[in-house]
């Protein structure tokens, strides 16, 4: 994954301070992940800018790659980085992008709260459980003093962002245990989790942080000790290796052609830090807004 | 008593005559076209459906052999060795149909014949439409009141039930395809002609005599056409089965566990996260056409079996 | 010679009438069945939406707070969508129901015509998602206006209306087209001015039921691929726009709690248009009831 | 237009004490004050008629004068239309029949009914016949076989139908068709049958046949039938009752009514000077 | 039970001839040769008939001989049936209808027809009358409302509905619904009316009333009318033709039909020995 590459020698403009009223479409898709951040930012910008339409589709990373690659859209969503596939198309169709990350979510993973035995785990103990081994696993296959019954798996649906980035960081690409009990929806797995004694699942962080008093979270140790998944924990990075950033690409066509799609882009940056925190994520720190903002301001030259 | 040479200055007759000038003709010609060109839309809507299904079916079965896609028991597009065999799905959806078939024929009938045989008239019109309503109820409630309402009742009664299963998702659908077959079933009954439930009535049969052995058999072609295009709705149905059933495709007979149905599959992909141009994009299509053709051959089946029940009356 | 024991028939009715009342009873329990599940499905729904039910709520758009947000765009968005479906599914399906029952020859194209549209009947909604995205939002590059939306859904919905426009075209006795044919009326003069007319109850109740069954379809919106959120109102049909199932479907989705409660406010809204639309059908069904 | 029913019902009475056979025959059916209405429509009014048993009772009237309603009475088949209220009795074989006590089924099962438009049920001839003793609980095979080829053979109609059993009941023509509705009603051997309009929907030929078969049914069973044709009640029936506008203006053996009414209307009407 | 009907016809012409008024009459319709069948059933055999300018010519046969089917050739209705086929000819006014070239259309605009059952529109009384001189353009609205006027006169029913005008048609009972049907096809001013048992479905006062119409409109129209009454036939028509299977036995003036038939079958009929 690569930003853009679009280093047209303009200099010169600054920023341009959006008081004047605009107009126009800003098209947006993509990750029903980063849907929220970018909900609350459009409604925030319509504040400002009223007369700018600004649309939000929620149609997967991959499906607002989709768009993004027909030109359908300005921006785009997405909860992991551009896949090489795809980059290969929109270099074919000669559309040029410019990556901006948004925000952290910590995948958090969780357990029944009627669970006494666990409250941390290590990385490969996760790997243990997670990865398929042709048998069904009990608890005692992992730690011999836990009990022998049977695990129950919950996890997110195997095209989402979180799936795809579980199955890097945790799975290595292994096939997950056959068992698990998918779902699409997040809400869904909290229901599952919560209902079963035997269960263990993931999600995002937001999902964890609205359902703290039903479930019990497990801190993870990578070899640094053991961390919990907590704002700060995943806003520094100690959380590791399940936090993972949220991006937005942005036409850099748009952005050059379209002053609201500029300004709109100017907007996101700024506030996406604190919007994503009020929606349940994790703003990054903030050095990564700054480097953003440079693009921008390249890209608007 | 008819006077018409009196105070008339006109004779329709007349009038009609000088309107004659007016051609009509040419509408007449002209309608029968346009009309037959509407009717022709939906064999283009067809014919749209099968091209866009097959050309990406197409490119997929050129990644995917089709031997494997059909006899394949494994549907695993998202493994780092991916497989692709849909009886999985196909064996969630089948989970799905029969059991909200279980749960909406012999309910759906029942109703309409209640409706039809014994209800008043006025109970009748007050029932129909509130049934109609659970008909067009968004399905997305639906999957919600699965997963929340009837999931955890039946965890009660079966603890050993999964959060995702078989079950809730198939008695739901079953709910929602109910008042179809209620209603369009009650239609065929209440067409049988009244002479005919009288020649059984007045020979000492009861009315539940009457309803099973004459009424019955003979609106049999109209409930069967009913039943079938409700059980089309059922395998077609997305968000009730995405909502409720999970996502794990299965070979299993088991009801209590997680599945995944076609069309389930159709709408975590067409959400999620798969890249464009990539098989996975490739198979939402191919696994639609196997809903198309699955649905083609419930319709034909249909037909056939309707043809053979019909009495004529 | 009677081959009939009188003593015997008279001996088994009493079970016979018994297993009569006993069926009545099960199929009045069947039929309570359904009412008592619509009713859990409201209580459920309204004690958890009614809450938020406010004014507010029709006057806001989306919004990440849940206090805040309200169905605006997605009510509105509905209504434009019925406004393309209604015009584009009656007059196609109607024009086809037409042509079947008044001017079609019986031949092999006849039948085929009217295989198909019992087969599109039972094609999943989800396909026909994928058709609309093909042909009109791509290649007729409509894109994910009110338009494309709108004839994705009329299309779904075109073969209910045509069959339940064939049915009520159907019932129009015989006699009112003879006694125009009589007049010296030609056809088309005889199908607009007393057939229409006559089937015109049933032609209106298929076709709501059709249409509320479009106000509540998500899946083919979804694949379709309408946006989310929106905070302004469609000006034409070009426009781009959302709809109550797909908001209300994203709101069921969020983390928040309250947004549960949103969510089910966003239903309450749905299900009140839809028994709103319904009750119109019972309406024009109880008022035009055929008095032939 | 006002007529005196309850004072008509004495006449009749006593024109049927003077009637030559009448000492010999029971009584099947004895209805005293009938009275019904459909909602507001007051449809019978006072119909006092004893019918006899062995016998053929005609009825007849114009259209409207309350035939159908009042041969639907004598098996409460009135009941299947709602908002029908009734006064008076019906006494058939000395018990009420509109005392809701006495079940429907069971006194269908007596009276049997063959209507205006063949109905049979849409399936075989054969299962057309044995419908009735099946759901009274006859399933011995050879006794049905027997039931079917006896009824049959009553209707006159076994030696068109014998070789084709197990064909659909609509592939016979419409005279054939009432034949088997009649041979169905023969199947439960009831004892007294109604007829309405049976031969208004056939062609000349079925129906000769019918009457004919009619003549030779009243050997077994006792019959009422309504006729809209007085031809036809003059040919074959033993008594005639003459209805107009709801009320019985005329009951008397047939010959009397048509050579010698009573009523100046029976007259006008018998010969054709309306309905 | 085959008849030759091409012999038949000379005697018609003769008798027609010998009828007293019939040297005043125009001849309306002129049927040679007709035969129909409706897929393979031949249902008109070789009819010969010929009609006269205002004159009630009265059809009567019994059920299934093919009144219905012959008077619907009359203004074509019968080509709504699939799979009829006729030879010969049928001349209304000289012309030839069964030409393909004679458009329906403007046959029926001349020919009027009036059903057996009521078939008012479900619309008001006033758009009932209207609708045929609307559907031929007629839209002057003053010459609309004389138009109603004079045919609720013309169909002797303007008293009863004048203030209700333009209130639902069903409102209106049996018998002045016919009478409306009446008046609606009056409104074209048709050369002649053709009726199929208009009155078979009312009461016999209502059918009283359609009777002395019928007398009152031959003034003005040709009337042509199948009736299974044969009173019916006898009080109201000049000139009566009996059909029986499809064929045309006799053809006469009534009175000739009703005193002294020529045919045995047509006496019999007429006494009421069948149908
Ligand atoms: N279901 C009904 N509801 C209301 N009124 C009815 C009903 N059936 C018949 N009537 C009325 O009752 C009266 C008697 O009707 P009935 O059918 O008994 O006459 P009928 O003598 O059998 O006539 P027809 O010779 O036409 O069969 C008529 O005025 C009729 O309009
Ligand atoms: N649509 C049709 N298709 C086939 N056969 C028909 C059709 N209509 C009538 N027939 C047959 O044609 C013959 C004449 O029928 P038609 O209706 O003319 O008789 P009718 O004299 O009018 O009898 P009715 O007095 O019962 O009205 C009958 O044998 C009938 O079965
Ligand atoms: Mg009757
Ligand atoms: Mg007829
Ligand atoms: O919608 P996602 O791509 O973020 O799962």
């Amino acid at each position: 994954a690569g930003c853009g590459s679009n280093d047209t020698s303009n200099s010169g403009k600054g920023n341009e301070t959006a008081s004047d009223k605009l107009k126009g479409e800003v098209i947006m898709d993509g990750s029903s992940t980063v849907f929220p951040i970018m909900e609350a930012v459009a409604e925030e910008y319509m504040a400002a800018q009223p007369d700018v339409k600004v649309s939000v589709g929620s149609s997967g990373t991959g499906g607002g790659f989709k768009k993004f690659i027909a030109g359908e859209t300005d921006l785009t969503n997405a909860s992991r980085p551009v896949k090489d596939e795809e980059s290969a198309l929109l270099d074919e169709k000669g559309v040029k992008y410019t990556e901006m990350k948004l925000a952290f979510d910590g995948i958090s993973i969780v357990v029944n709260k009627d669970n006494e035995f666990i409250d941390k785990m290590t990385v490969d103990e996760l790997k243990k459980l997670w990865v398929d081994n042709g048998s069904v696993k009990k608890w005692s296959d992992i730690r011999p003093e836990w009990p022998k019954e049977e695990i129950k798996f919950y996890s997110p649906g195997t095209d989402s962002g979180t799936y795809d980035y579980f199955n890097e960081v945790i799975l290595e690409e292994k096939p997950m245990v056959e068992n698990a009990t998918l779902s699409e929806d997040d809400n869904v797995l909290v229901q599952g989790v919560e209902g079963d004694k035997n269960a263990i699942g993931f999600f995002g962080f937001a999902y964890y942080a609205e359902n703290k008093d039903k479930l019990k979270v497990v801190s993870i140790d990578n070899g640094k000790g053991a961390v919990e998944p907590t704002h700060e924990t995943i806003k520094s990075g100690e959380y590791a290796p399940l936090s993972r950033p949220l991006y937005t690409y942005v036409s850099n066509k748009s952005v050059a052609e379209k002053e609201q799609v500029a300004d709109y882009t100017q907007f996101v940056i700024e506030n996406a830090g604190e919007l994503s925190e009020e929606v349940g994520y994790v703003s990054l720190p903030e050095e990564e807004y700054k480097k953003d903002l440079e693009k921008l301001n390249e890209l608007k030259k | 008593m008819l006077e018409p040479k009196q105070t008339d200055t006109y004779s329709v007759q007349q009038l009609i005559l000088e309107k004659k000038s007016k051609k009509r003709w040419n509408i007449e010609k002209l309608i029968p076209k346009l009309l037959f060109l509407t009717a022709v839309i939906s064999v283009l809507i067809t014919i749209g459906i099968v091209l866009t299904l097959i050309f990406e079916t197409f490119i997929f079965f050129e990644k995917v052999s089709i031997v494997e896609f059909l006899t394949g028991h494994k549907w695993l597009p998202f493994a780092s060795t991916p497989s692709f065999g849909v009886m999985p799905l196909v064996v969630g959806t089948l989970k799905v149909t029969v059991i909200a078939a279980i749960v909406a024929v012999p309910i759906g009938l029942a109703t309409a014949i209640f409706l039809s045989e014994y209800a008043s008239e006025k109970t009748r019109r007050i029932i129909k439409p509130i049934l109609e309503v659970l008909a067009g109820i968004p399905t997305i409630v639906y999957g919600f009141f699965a997963l929340t309402f009837v999931t955890p009742v039946l965890r009660d009664i079966f603890p050993s039930l999964d959060m995702f299963n078989a079950i809730s998702p198939g008695i739901v659908v079953g709910i929602m395809i109910m008042p179809m077959i209620a209603s369009l079933s009650e239609d065929a009954l209440v067409s049988v002609p009244k002479s005919i439930r009288e020649g059984a009535y007045a020979l000492g049969a009861t009315k539940l005599e009457t309803t099973i052995k004459v009424v019955l058999p003979a609106a049999m072609s109209g409930i069967v056409a009913s039943i079938v295009l409700a059980l089309s709705r059922a395998i077609g149905e997305t968000m009730i089965v995405s909502v409720a059933g999970g996502s794990t495709p299965s070979m299993s007979m088991d009801v209590t566990n997680s599945i995944q149905t076609m069309t389930a599959y159709i709408v975590q992909v067409s959400t999620g996260d798969a890249g464009y141009g990539t098989t996975i994009y490739y198979s939402i299509y191919a696994v639609g056409m196997t809903l198309f053709v699955f649905t083609l051959i419930m319709n034909l089946l249909a037909q056939f079996i309707s043809r053979k029940f019909r009495e004529e009356y | 010679m009677k081959l009939i024991n009188k003593n015997h028939v008279v001996k088994k009715m009493p079970t016979r009438l018994a297993v009569n009342s006993i069926c009545k009873g099960l199929f009045f329990l069947a039929t309570l069945f359904g009412l008592l599940v619509l009713a859990i499905l409201f209580y459920r729904i309204l004690t958890q939406g009614i809450g938020h039910l406010n004014f507010d709520f029709f006057q806001n758009f989306a919004s990440r707070r849940p206090e805040e947000a309200g169905v605006k765009a997605a009510l509105i968005g509905s209504i434009w969508l019925m406004a393309v479906v209604t015009p584009v599914s009656l007059l196609l399906g109607v024009g086809t129901a037409i042509y079947l029952e008044e001017y079609a020859r019986k031949n092999w194209i006849t039948s085929f015509i009217k295989l198909n549209i019992s087969n599109l009947a039972g094609v999943p909604s989800i396909v026909f998602g994928l058709l609309g995205l093909t042909v009109f939002v791509r290649a007729l590059a409509l894109d994910r206006s009110v338009l494309a939306a709108g004839l994705t859904m009329s299309l779904l919905v075109l073969p209910v209306i045509i069959v339940a426009a064939q049915e009520a075209i159907r019932s129009v006795p015989r006699d009112l087209r003879e006694a125009s044919y009589g007049m010296g009326a030609t056809k088309w003069q005889t199908i607009l001015k007393v057939v229409l007319p006559a089937a015109i109850p049933g032609i209106l109740t298929g076709g709501i039921l059709a249409l509320s069954r479009a106000i509540g379809e998500t899946a083919p919106l979804v694949v379709v691929g309408i946006p989310l959120f929106i905070a302004f109102l469609p000006q034409s049909v070009m426009d781009t726009f959302t709809v109550l199932p797909m908001q209300i479907y994203n709101w069921t989705s969020r983390p928040q709690e309250e947004f549960q409660q949103v969510a089910a406010a966003g239903i309450i809204v749905l299900l009140a248009l839809l028994i709103l639309m319904n009750s119109i059908a019972v309406i024009i069904r109880n008022k035009f009831q055929k008095r032939y | 237009m006002t007529l005196t029913g309850p004072k008509k019902a004495p006449t009749v009475g006593i024109e049927n004490e003077n009637a030559d056979s009448v000492f010999l025959k029971e009584t099947v059916y004895e209805t005293s004050d009938l009275n019904l209405w459909y909602g507001e429509n007051h449809a019978l009014k006072n119909i006092n008629l004893d019918m006899y048993q062995n016998e053929v009772t005609a009825i007849i009237g114009p259209s409207g004068c309350g035939k159908s309603t009042y041969i639907k009475t004598l098996n409460r088949m009135i009941e299947l239309v709602p908002d029908v209220k009734t006064t008076g009795q019906i006494k058939y074989r000395n018990r009420n029949i509109l005392d809701q006590s006495y079940k429907v089924e069971d006194l269908r099962t007596q009276v049997g009914m063959v209507f205006q438009k063949p109905n049979p049920f849409p399936k075989s001839i054969y299962e057309n016949v044995i419908y009735g003793p099946k759901i009274h609980g006859i399933k011995n095979k050879k006794i049905l076989d027997q039931i079917v080829e006896k009824s049959l053979k009553g209707a006159a109609i076994w030696d068109e139908v014998k070789d084709r059993l197990h064909e659909n009941a609509y592939g016979l023509s419409g005279g054939q068709q009432q034949r088997l509705c009649i041979a169905r009603c023969l199947a439960i051997e009831p004892d007294v049958i109604l007829m309405d309009e049976p031969t208004s929907a056939l062609d000349p030929i079925s129906t000769l046949k019918i009457e004919e078969l009619v003549q030779e049914l009243k050997k077994d069973f006792s019959i009422i039938i309504v006729t809209h044709n007085m031809q036809q009640a003059a040919r074959i029936s033993d008594k005639t009752a003459f209805f107009l506008n709801g009320e019985v203006i005329e009951y008397s053996d047939t010959n009397t009514i048509f050579s010698n009414p009573n009523d100046k209307r029976t007259e006008d009407y018998i010969t054709g000077r309306f309905g």
